[in-house]
């Protein structure tokens, strides 16, 4: 096998030398009723090319977004990755080495974590960010256990119906066993009514958890939420699952977050089905010591060089075990650097054009959708690159209808919002052409694609 | 290693200045020199009241956490405020600048079950 | 060859924002081919302060540097106990880039992603046959999550069972995750102390009907495989609990035992370790799940399951613990550790397995007698000694620091707790007779500088990017961001 | 944000502000559940000069809304206000409002805030696609500021600053009168269940109308009353919201607004598309619901029959003088007339809830 480079001869000697016979020996320890009395049933070993070429068949039984015109989001966002990315995540002094225990020969991932947590304060508008969780959804629950852990006495989390639906469904997986009181606040038009978050606001409040952009690409008006969340003494989590926005809005820490977390698979990481992804997670100063997962810093060697360590440890479960901060032990290293390196590559200019691109393409394709009959805007705020409609033919006929010719057109959102049946979660980015848009209402409209 | 006469100290190796009503309280010279570098430590708020081996902080080195136990009973009326700032005072001056809390006294009698300088030299000799 | 001598070219490297040029651009965005429009000024931010600006080549030399300062498997030997750092096979990465597997969207309906759920099934169907369990999830995304799904599976049994327990036993070699994981699942975790293995006596001692489940590792993180196993397994069932094994280690069992048949209710896998995934500087890992019959209806949603007309997410299980994170799961390493399963196969598993145990075997021998052996018994796929015997004051550390002249990357230290100054070895199967002497050569060598010139240890490392760092002052005054001076 | 001419006032009571639907209004002064009982027990005054208003006059005016809107305008006399709605042709609802006719050929329109731009534009709309000519559409919102005073007192209070004889002015009717020497349309209408007024003055003179009521209610318990307990009165009698019970997906017949939904008044639009489901029979009915357990029923949570969805709630809320959950829930027409036992989804848990009659709070 050609990862295995022992000969009959190494072997031989090795066994000589640990003064046994055989390997056999080595597994004395493992008593006969503990042994499995048959080969493994997982077929023979196949070549690099047969493996390929069965892979290969899986692949192809795919929809590539890069074939059809894909108008999915939800969470999941189809950009564009520069070449440049894959090139350098492919350089394998980053991707096969190991969480950095070892400082002296780990500065570049500690450098480049670094850059990374500066990276999101700067858009974020937060103070400290740390090396990133497993994704979007799980950060969120963790805001959620920190509020929790920071708020004292206060045991009730008010989510917003317009965080992610997987979002939602994480944070209640995350606070099942810890007396936690998970409360929803209601929408009205789509944003998160403030009467109703009002009412429901108390000092048992630990904290009020809000999707900026929501589910439905709605702007939420933070800081007006922010102002009655803090007059109750709860922190404002913000929840960025398209971060791209924060390249054009107003960011949560200038609207009065206290925590912002999110998920960064936007910047320069592919779909994959779904994951790895990235989370990223944004505390103000006075958390630094309460954060989940990894943090880097910078120090001096002995001297007096600029170096990157990772630091305030005691957080950590392999330290405080079962008082830690959090259970995490990894941080998404190999997505932290897609992410960096795409935010350096767009820069303060990019970012912002990409971002209104986004915004231009989506509002073309809501007009040309509003004006269409049968098809109507479900609510009138702000949206960035995602926006809901209401169709006056079934949602799951119409998806298939157009799966015919070749448009993903949306997501259905009567599995999560009873109450919008009718309603597609349509996303319009970059990558999608004016003539795609065009194909899309058309399709709608009955035409031909 | 020092163990100031007039101090009093606990098997979990905090100290104890009395001052009539009021006693300052923090860890001994040996516990911080076990600890090594000090990096952070945290406090209880004025007006909280400890029990007597509850703990009342946490003494943080680089890979180390440990929690500090009231000796006695009682409110705290006052916290070092420079600690968080200047952690290292617990390594450079334990009985001076690194003190952490004073507390006013709930049941003077706690104090008799404390140790002496001298039994507390030799209860950390033979640990 | 076996010397501290050459040199390497290992040049700074400032950050990002301080190579930042106003006006600088490394992107290029498609023409805008619908009419420009931009939102309310009201909800617009100002520019983004200090975000860098950069040309393409900036960025492409900037973390061309970077990785140069960087050691992975790929440098050379990376022996880190409890780790399991093989190589990492490229075929690996070449099938996890193929478009039909980077460009889906999770959303996409299942009809239209035949090939993705697969890959998964089949993935789920391997797993079970590794480890001996009638289901497994993939959706975990590190072995962290995996343990808390697993934790969280064992209360949803009980509660369903209509019982309240509340402790958790966790012998004292446990990795930090899983008193960690148990507090998620609001547990209290009992502590027993093992020596060198655990005893059906400790746990029958600690063991009562408050206990929802025992933690173990097997082989434990001494490298010993747990021989009391199954008459602890059958003492726990019968006080009415579960037991959680922790699959850190399974690299050592693979054909060779299986957690499922031996009495484990439930074993996270490191498919980042076992299974020959990069671990990318820290991530992402994954880390499925395998369940006894018991526990599948508390399986996390969704998993794949195989219908008369194909492959379908399961969403549909009122007994689930619920959702870990979003979607289905880190599915690109999914795909890289079904790739090496297959190239494998399961004779070459085992064969993995077998010769992981042989390297440590071989390193303990050429070893032992000159560093110190606190457990004598028989050990599998890692060897863990102590810093006694040590001369002049130098450490665990101190010998770490130096193997890094040497230029090779340190064992990990300081772990398990229970072994003083331990020196935790686990060299993987990937690794050659040819390399394994040379890292022995050197650690012996090092053994004899302690005696000589233990300053060279005291100073070590003087060949790395930079010398041994301050942590205390990072502790003391933390900065953990740039910020312009 | 949009203000209205009363914002600073609310600022100097020290309401706690809330973006609403764009508009930065009060939720609450002293507190909902204060506020709730002052308007159930003696009176309360609501600053809702964030409702829109739109003029239509001209010959054709009366032909033009009797096309628009689903109630019938010819039951309606001069000095009448009438409750109707807006539809899509597909029978979802534009908007609910209220129409005042002053005389054949003018009337004006009382909207929801956040849908009275959309409203215009749809009747500007509809006007360019129909032969309707002689009649002109003017949005007057930013010309009035409106208060609502309502509650037991209300007429007490009203009648210490206008001479206009009040006992005159029957329920859903109104006159043009003066109130405090201040030009105000004197509507006896509300969205409380209370009885009580809604008027409206110059925008200018909305501050003088606020203070002068103010001053003559306080010795009568007249409080200021937020938008939080605007919600919760409404619900306890079960009125619709837009956004809610009502929406661009639910026609009036499916939440129990057949009675302004006039299908034998001739065309109208929506018309076709409600006469076609009413032949298909309606798939959902609008109930309302009570908890018998403890928990608060939110807008969105599912309503299940022996462990099957089959609606959703509309509206939900801990009501202030039943102390027990309430919601408008929207439910298969089966389900909703059989009296098989219903749950509401409140997360994982089921928890039981009983049909109540109309309204909650009587």
């Amino acid at each position: 096998m050609r990862y295995l480079p022992h000969t009959d001869v190494d072997v031989q000697q090795m066994l000589d030398q640990i003064e046994v016979s055989n390997i056999e020996e080595l597994f004395s320890g493992v008593p006969a009723d503990c042994r499995l009395k048959r080969p493994l049933d997982l077929g023979a070993a196949k070549s690099e090319s047969e493996t390929l070429t069965f892979l290969r068949g899986l692949a192809e039984q795919n929809t590539k977004t890069s074939d059809w015109d894909s108008f999915l989001g939800g969470g999941a966002y189809n950009h564009f990755i520069p070449a440049v990315i894959d090139q350098l995540v492919s350089r394998s002094e980053f991707y096969t080495a190991y969480t950095p225990y070892q400082p002296e020969i780990s500065q570049g991932t500690l450098q480049a974590v670094f850059e990374f947590q500066t990276l999101i304060c700067q858009l974020t508008g937060m103070d400290v960010a740390n090396a990133s969780m497993y994704d979007g959804a799980s950060a969120c629950a963790e805001a959620v256990l920190l509020t929790i852990r920071a708020g004292k006495k206060r045991h009730k989390i008010l989510l917003s119906q317009g965080l992610p639906p997987q979002y939602r469904e994480t944070i209640a997986t995350y606070s099942a066993h810890l007396n936690i009181d998970l409360i929803d606040i209601p929408l009205q038009a789509g944003v998160t009514d403030q009467v109703e978050l009002q009412k429901l606001l108390s000092d048992q409040v630990a904290a009020v958890v809000i999707g900026y952009p929501n589910y439905f690409g709605q702007i939420e008006n933070l800081g007006s939420i922010a102002e009655l969340t803090h007059a109750s003494g709860a922190r404002l989590v913000a929840a960025v699952s398209e971060p791209l926005a924060l390249a054009l809005y107003k960011s949560p820490g200038e609207l009065g977050a206290d925590i912002v977390v999110g998920e960064g698979q936007s910047f320069g990481i592919p779909l994959s089905y779904g994951g790895p992804g990235i989370g990223f997670f944004a505390v103000r100063k006075e958390d630094m010591r309460v954060l989940p997962g990894r943090l880097v810093g910078e120090t001096m060697d002995k001297d007096g060089k600029r170096g990157f360590v990772l630091t305030l440890a005691t957080r950590e479960q392999h330290i405080r075990r079962e008082k830690a901060t959090s259970n995490i032990c990894s941080n998404q290293g190999m997505c932290v650097l897609m992410v960096a390196i795409y935010l350096a590559l767009h820069g303060k200019q990019g970012l912002r054009q990409l971002a209104e691109v986004n915004y231009a393409k989506a509002a073309y394709a809501k007009e040309k959708i509003r004006q269409l009959d049968g098809f109507s805007v479900a609510f009138s705020g702000e949206t960035f690159n995602e926006f809901v409609i209401l169709c006056s033919e079934p949602v799951a006929a119409l998806k298939q209808r157009l799966e015919q010719q070749g448009v993903l057109a949306g997501i259905s959102l009567g599995r999560d919002y009873p109450d919008l049946k009718n309603g597609l979660l349509i996303c319009v980015t970059e990558q999608n052409s004016q003539e795609q848009i065009d194909r899309l209402v058309a399709a709608l409209a009955g035409g031909e694609a | 290693m020092n163990f100031p006469e007039e101090l009093k100290y606990t098997e979990d190796h905090e100290w104890v200045l009395v001052e009539d009503a009021v006693v300052t309280i923090g860890i001994s010279d040996f516990a911080q020199d076990q600890l090594g570098d000090i990096v952070f430590v945290e406090l209880p708020e004025v007006g909280d009241t400890l029990e007597e081996g509850k703990t009342f902080g946490v003494v943080e080195s680089v890979k180390a956490v440990s929690d500090v136990y009231a000796p006695v009973s009682g409110e705290v009326v006052e916290i070092n405020e420079e600690l968080p700032d200047a952690p290292e005072a617990v390594n450079n001056s334990p009985y001076e600048d690194g003190w952490m809390i004073k507390i006013k006294l709930s049941d003077p009698a706690q104090l008799d079950s404390l140790m002496n300088a001298t039994v507390y030299q030799e209860f950390v000799e033979k640990d | 060859m076996m010397s501290t001598e050459g040199r390497g070219l290992v040049l700074d490297e400032n950050l990002l924002f301080e190579k930042s040029q106003s006006g600088r651009v490394g992107y290029s965005i498609a023409r805008l081919d619908v009419p420009a429009v931009t939102p309310d000024q009201s909800l617009i931010r100002d520019e983004i302060t200090d975000f860098p600006e950069l040309s393409e080549v900036d960025v492409v030399r900037h973390y061309t540097r970077l990785s140069t300062w960087n050691y992975g498997v790929d440098s050379g030997l990376y022996p880190l106990g409890s780790c399991t750092m093989k190589y990492n096979p490229k075929i690996n990465e070449t099938a996890a880039r193929l478009p039909g597997f980077t460009d889906i969207h999770p959303q996409t309906p299942e009809a239209l992603n035949q090939g993705a759920l697969e890959l998964m099934y089949n993935l789920q169907r391997d797993l079970g046959e590794i480890s001996g369990f009638p289901a497994i999830t993939l959706q975990p995304a590190a072995g962290a999550q995996g343990e808390f799904a697993g934790m969280l599976m064992i209360r949803a049994w009980h509660e369903a069972n209509g019982q309240k327990r509340h402790k958790v036993i966790i012998p004292d070699t446990a990795h930090g995750t899983n008193p960690a994981s148990s507090a998620l699942c609001g547990y209290e975790v009992i502590t027993v102390a093992s020596d060198g293995i655990l005893s059906k006596e400790a746990i029958a001692a600690v063991m009562d009907d408050d206990v929802a489940a025992l933690m173990v590792t097997n082989p434990n993180t001494l490298g010993l495989f747990e021989a009391d196993i199954r008459g602890i397994c059958d003492l726990v069932h019968e006080r009415g609990g579960l037991v959680y094994s922790d699959g850190a280690n399974l690299n050592a069992m693979m054909g060779i035992s299986r957690p499922g048949d031996i009495g484990i209710d439930v074993m996270h896998f490191n498919l980042h370790k076992t299974f020959s995934t990069p671990h990318g500087g820290g991530g992402p890992g994954s880390g499925p799940v395998g369940v006894a019959d018991k526990l599948i209806p508390f399986l996390p949603v969704p998993y794949v399951v195989k219908e008369d007309d194909g492959f379908k997410l399961e969403y549909n299980c009122p007994q689930s613990i619920g959702r870990m994170k979003s979607f289905h799961g880190h599915f690109g390493i999914l795909v890289r550790a079904y790739c090496y399963i297959l190239s494998m196969g399961g004779e070459g598993l085992k064969r993995a397995s077998e010769l992981a145990v042989l390297n440590a075997n071989y390193i303990r021998a050429r070893l032992e007698g000159e560093y110190d052996l606190p457990n004598k018994q028989r050990s599998l796929h890692e060897v863990v000694f102590s810093e006694e015997g040590l001369q002049n004051d130098c450490h665990t550390l101190d010998v770490a620091k130096r193997l890094i002249d040497y230029g090779y990357h340190p064992p990990t230290i300081y772990f398990p707790l229970v072994v003083h100054g331990a020196l935790m070895i686990e060299p993987t199967e990937t690794e050659s007779k040819q390399t394994l002497d040379e890292f022995c050569d050197v650690l012996l060598a090092i053994a004899e500088e302690a005696k000589t010139t233990p300053e060279l240890l005291k100073q070590a490392p003087v060949r790395a990017k930079v010398k041994r760092l301050d942590e205390t002052a990072a502790a003391r005054r933390p900065k953990l961001r740039w910020e312009r001076g | 944000m949009n203000k209205t001419p009363l914002n600073q006032i609310h600022r100097q009571l020290g309401a706690r502000m809330v973006d609403f639907g764009g508009w930065d209004m009060p939720v609450q002064y002293s507190g909902v559940i204060a506020e709730h009982m002052a308007v159930r027990t003696t009176a309360g005054l609501f600053d809702v000069s964030h409702m829109g208003e739109i003029e239509v006059s001209g010959s054709q005016a009366f032909d033009f809304l009797q096309y628009v809107t689903t109630n019938d305008l010819s039951c309606l006399n001069d000095g009448q206000v009438q409750y109707t709605a807006l539809c899509y042709e597909t029978g979802g609802v534009v908007d609910d409002l209220t129409l005042y006719r002053f005389t054949a050929d003018r009337y004006l329109l009382c909207v929801n805030a956040s849908n009275s731009d959309k409203d215009f534009a749809w009747l500007e709309d509809l006007l360019k696609k129909t032969a309707f000519s002689d009649l002109t559409l003017t949005n007057r919102s930013a010309e009035y500021a409106q208060l609502a005073l309502q509650g037991p007192v209300a007429a007490n209070i009203l009648a210490k600053l206008t001479s206009t004889d009040l006992s005159a002015i029957k329920f859903y009717r109104f006159v043009e009168g003066q109130v405090a020497g201040i030009d105000t349309i004197i509507s006896r209408t509300g969205y409380t269940g209370e009885d009580g007024f809604e008027l409206y003055c110059p925008a200018e003179d909305g501050v003088k109308l606020w203070e002068e009521l103010m001053r003559v209610g306080q010795s009568l318990g007249l409080k200021p009353i937020g938008l939080g307990a605007r919600d919760t009165l409404r619900l306890e009698k079960a009125y619709a919201l837009y956004g809610h019970e009502i929406t661009a997906d639910i026609m009036p017949i499916e939440a129990r607004l057949g009675w302004i939904t006039k299908l034998k008044k001739g065309n109208f639009v929506g018309r076709d598309a409600m006469l076609k489901a009413k032949e298909a029979g309606l798939p959902r009915k609008l109930i309302a619901l009570t908890l018998t357990t403890s928990g608060v029923p939110r807008e969105g949570y599912p309503v299940f029959c022996n462990g099957r969805e089959v609606g959703y709630v509309t509206s939900g809320t801990m009501s202030p003088i039943l102390k027990k959950g309430i919601a408008l829930a929207l439910v298969e027409t089966a389900i909703a007339d059989s009296d098989q036992p219903l749950e509401i989804g409140i997360r994982k848990r089921q928890m039981p809830a009983e049909r109540t009659t109309l309204p909650f709070v009587k």
